[in-house]
């Protein structure tokens, strides 16, 4: 989590002096969302998610050089310099991308879903989504899919509150998201304090047994905030949100509960948690090095990747 | 050879590529039990067993995304759509994941997928079901759209698309599963991006593809008794197109006309003027000319729908027009 | 009710003479639907639906001649001979049409509902789909809205029991349709038998107070069943459902049934049938003879209605 | 006159006509409490009250379909898509519904309502947020499509947009949104299907609309220096394309570079190349070129997109190759 924390602050760094370009997603805020999910998954799940994606990919375990390279626009990022920040994909840890179309990457999550059940597997794909994405015709159309072919998915709604500037109030006609699976038989639903990283595991945990063990999609709403502006290009509070309300939730920064929780069991002291800033901080200082070394993509990789050799 | 339907040949395709290669599956409305609404998929349910042949809710966006999805992790589906006009609900999937995906991942996600059904109007289903999107679709980079005219072309493109590691869209013809042909038993595929030269002539080219492809066959035959030879182009695959086989006919014609099923304003036909004027600039005898379906949404009314189409006459007057006899 | 069976008995007989073409889609044992539904609708109250639109053009009151003109395909026509079967429009009677995307009219309909609450009007509009509706994209994402805005919108699902070919169940991850509601805070669900016309008015009685009353939107299931196939070009049994199976449900047929309790009631005579029935065959013919005898529409009617002559 | 920014300019024609006119009403994600992704309907909410700006949750599919309601029983709606991209996900509304009502109904509804937002490319956005969809929408009878380059074209297409009672495709820029130019404040509109001669010369036309039309006039500029005199050709709208304002200009000069923003294949630029050919057959000095994005889905890195871009520097090789100069 405090990677993720440090790694964006970089990354809000590097965007304001012109180094990373393009549409940019802080996830501040929201790491116990990722690190609650992903702790729990096996490295042969399945990941996608939304262009909010750098925790996520983090959380998976991408490493920070490939990812900062990436929102660099250079050749070594994990997606050649091609994708940018919303785009992050790892084919060697199942990391099936950022995607930018706000639902879109639902059915596709619900594809990944029947693929493991063709196959027999007993893995599961874990699909993260922003609230908003609940209104929209794809998630429903997925949601059916999956719920009517027992599909081992798990739909993690990230509920930060905001769709850009528009209240979840405003756009969702229901008030506990997770009952959208009420029109689902067979789908289980639940909430879960998004800010508390221990309930998302144990949530989390529960999920995996009903996908996993039974081959049943959920849907998890797990209420988070996020603390930075919807991308880089909007401001942190004014329109839609007042300061008061951002430092009401600030009170309860997923990365400080967890501290004081772990001092308080006294699995933590403060020397660690420095001793783990000082090392974070060299990753990201080395990530942004590696990333500031690496090339621009040549020209010519332009028309590559358009197409894939074929031949079967 | 034996002679059958373009629909056998398409079901020939699918039933082999299946029995072929077990990563290979098809979904969509009714192609399971009710053997699909065109009976393409006639016995495959029975043969491969419903994970394999999988009826789905009426939900366009929804299972081409799980197309997608399945491609993405390995499997290679097959996505009918009932016909390409409900399609316009999944063109996002279409456009926006499955033709992007391998280069926003930089080269880490290929496709492996093929989007097929009925593309163009049938007879008397007026506007929402009439259209023909082949200059949409081949509008799209990372996309190859592919569109056979006989059973032969139907069987040969279809397994070439299974096989091609990119999302291979591949539009049929209502009007066309009826249609027979000579098509071989054994195995065979017809490369993508290759046209075929269906009739040799030398007084004027008509380029064409798809369902378009008999209409100048017959268009042809009749200019014939008038002594008109014509080549007949047919591109078979929209993208990417076989330029060399537009441009070597027409540096020996001289003379083009370019017929295609859909609408005029950026249609496919558009491109292929544009190619022939930008390479065969000094060749050409007389402008080139298009017939195209009138430019409006399909009618219901029988004659009204009948003079909107493209047609023979319509594409012997253009031949005409461009050798100046009329 | 009668006059819509009769009708499309008539329907059936062109079709199989080639006077009418394309798709047709007969409504042939859901006539209580339609008939339960309109009779209960104010004349500037708005309704829409699908395809499968002649039983509700004829309940609110279109003209024979003009649907039948409309299906041989000629000027005279509801539509001048330019929709056809699945497009019969009539604006003087608020029909704003079949439609012939599933599901593709739904968000229409909510629009239509915004525009009444724009206009600070009481109509309610009517929009009838068929059940697989119910798992579309447009039907979720325009119910949400008609939820969250407060639209007047009745949502009628005749739940005829197939998609095509399709059962329902093999279709929708829910068993009682009108729960798909739940997922809507605000919007009032209700199933009722789709046979008994008496039962359906009653249900649309309770959801017009709702929407028309409380400005909110319903969902109601209405259950019922189609003795013809899917359209003219789909066998009546065979390969999706058995002839048991319909001939069980050709024991509910809603015009014997309603026959049936009226005589009951002493509302009805024998005669009185016969003399209905007479009357309807008459129309039915005339409708027949005028649609025969209206010419094809004129060969330059092509370019007409493509654009409306603008300037406002 | 003032001289504002094309944002302002299209808020003043919204502001304008929701005056005029109280059926008119806006509605699209984010446009009324956040006052528009880009600002576009800045003050709207304040000015005319939510019934009549009306933020929508993210269901483009949805909400386009509410505007065609609204649009069947009288209103005006102008339909803001937050870019055109996300647009795809609503295309069957365009295309099924708001393109073919007035046709199917036989003229008894006819479709008075704009789609509209920004097209193209912005900068970095990568492949999902890049696209131009010109081509598709000009491809669809029953449609309008209008592609303002400059702040009075905006506003007065704009205004234009909404007083026909058409569906009218507004396709805007990102990047055109902070450029400036001069724009009366008296009500004025741009007639609908009508180019712009923005500059004149007769060596060669540049034939180009939209965002582009900017590029086109550096084009001319530099050109200039080396005495080289362009038409350009704004063309404004797409379709009805101004086929008269092409076919002038090309007899003038018997030279044509078409610049457009979208891909090559079946682009609204290769339907521009068959008009000239055809019209202008025995005018021609050269063949057509054309100068579009390159074939591929948009690319991130920085080098890459801008590689991948139509610019000045394409646009003057093409005018110097036509011209036999290099
Ligand atoms: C289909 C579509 N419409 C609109 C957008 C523009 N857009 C990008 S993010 C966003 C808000 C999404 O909010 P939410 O789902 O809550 O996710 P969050 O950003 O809060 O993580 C919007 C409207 C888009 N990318 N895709
Ligand atoms: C988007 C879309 N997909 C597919 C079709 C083809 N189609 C027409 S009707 C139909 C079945 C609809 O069933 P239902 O909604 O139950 O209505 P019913 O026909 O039973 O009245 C299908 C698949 C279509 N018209 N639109
Ligand atoms: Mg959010
Ligand atoms: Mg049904």
């Amino acid at each position: 989590m405090i990677l993720q924390r440090r790694f964006e602050e970089k990354v809000g760094e590097a965007y304001a002096l012109g180094k990373i370009g393009g549409f940019c997603h802080l996830y501040i805020g929201q790491e116990a969302v990722s690190t609650g999910v992903l702790s729990m998954l096996r490295p042969d799940d399945y990941v996608i998610t939304t262009y909010r994606d750098h925790g996520q990919a983090l959380a998976r375990g991408m490493s920070p050089r490939a990812i900062m390279a990436e929102l660099f626009g250079r050749i070594d990022g994990c997606s050649r310099g091609k994708g940018g920040s919303m785009h992050l994909f790892d084919r060697n840890l199942n990391f099936l991308g950022g995607h930018g179309i706000v639902g879109g990457h639902v059915p596709v999550a619900a594809g990944v879903g029947f693929a493991i059940k063709y196959r027999g597997g007993d893995q599961v794909i874990a699909c993260f989504m922003g609230e908003s994405v609940v209104n929209t015709g794809a998630f429903h159309e997925a949601l059916n899919m999956a719920a009517l072919w027992k599909l081992p998915c798990v739909f993690i709604i990230e509920n930060n509150k905001y769709g850009m500037g528009t209240a979840v109030e405003r756009a969702a006609a229901i008030k506990e998201l997770d009952r959208r699976a009420d029109a689902y038989d067979g789908m289980m639903g639940e909430h879960v304090d998004g800010q508390d990283v221990f309930a998302v595991r144990e949530a989390v945990g529960r999920a995996l047994a009903h996908a996993r063990g039974e081959s049943r999609p959920v849907l998890l709403e797990v209420r988070t905030y996020r603390y930075m502006g919807h991308s880089m290009s909007d401001a942190v509070s004014g329109t839609y949100r007042s300061k008061a309300e951002l430092d009401e939730y600030l009170k309860r920064d997923p990365i400080a509960l967890l501290a004081a929780r772990m001092k308080e069991a006294g699995d933590l002291a403060d020397a660690d948690l420095d001793a783990m800033e000082q090392e974070i901080k060299v990753v990201c200082q080395d990530a942004w090095d590696f990333a500031d070394a690496s090339p621009e993509p040549p020209l010519d990789s332009l028309y590559e990747d358009v197409l894939a050799e074929t031949g079967t | 050879m034996p002679i059958i339907t373009y629909r056998e040949a398409l079901n020939q395709a699918l039933r082999e590529e299946m029995a072929r290669d077990d990563r290979v599956f098809l979904m969509g409305e009714e192609v399971a039990v009710y053997n699909g609404a065109y009976k393409v998929s006639k016995g495959l349910l029975e043969e491969f067993g419903e994970m394999r042949v999988v009826d789905t809710p009426i939900t366009e966006l929804g299972f081409a995304g799980v197309g997608v999805g399945a491609a993405m992790v390995g499997l290679r589906p097959v996505v009918e759509f009932m016909t390409w006009n409900f399609a316009l609900l999944a063109i996002d999937q279409v456009v926006n994941a499955a033709a992007k995906m391998l280069y926003m991942s930089g080269g880490q996600y290929p496709m492996p997928m093929v989007f097929r059904g009925p593309n163009g109007a049938a007879l008397q289903l007026s506007a929402q079901h009439s259209q023909a999107f082949e200059s949409w679709l081949a509008h799209i980079p990372g996309l190859k759209v592919v569109t056979p005219g006989t059973p032969y072309d139907a069987k040969g493109l279809l397994k070439a698309a299974i096989r091609d590691d990119n999302p291979v869209i591949v539009l049929e013809g209502e009007m066309l599963y009826n249609t027979k042909g000579e098509v071989p038993d054994e195995d065979y595929i017809v490369p993508i991006g290759v046209a075929d030269l269906k009739r040799e002539g030398d007084h004027c080219s008509i380029i064409t593809n798809g369902k378009m492809a008999l209409v100048a066959m017959q268009a042809a035959d009749q200019l014939a008794k008038d002594g008109i030879r014509v080549d007949v182009v047919d591109l078979r695959t929209v993208r990417p197109m076989d330029v060399d086989a537009i441009t070597t006919s027409v540096r020996k014609t001289n003379r083009a006309v370019v017929l295609e099923e859909g609408w005029e304003i950026a249609g496919i036909g558009a491109q292929v003027v544009d190619y022939v004027q930008r390479h065969c600039f000094d060749d050409l005898d007389a402008p080139v000319l298009r017939v195209h379906q009138a430019d409006v949404p399909m009618p219901y009314a029988k004659q009204l729908e009948k003079s909107a189409k493209p047609d023979v006459a319509k594409t012997i007057a253009a031949v005409r027009k461009v050798m100046y006899l009329d």
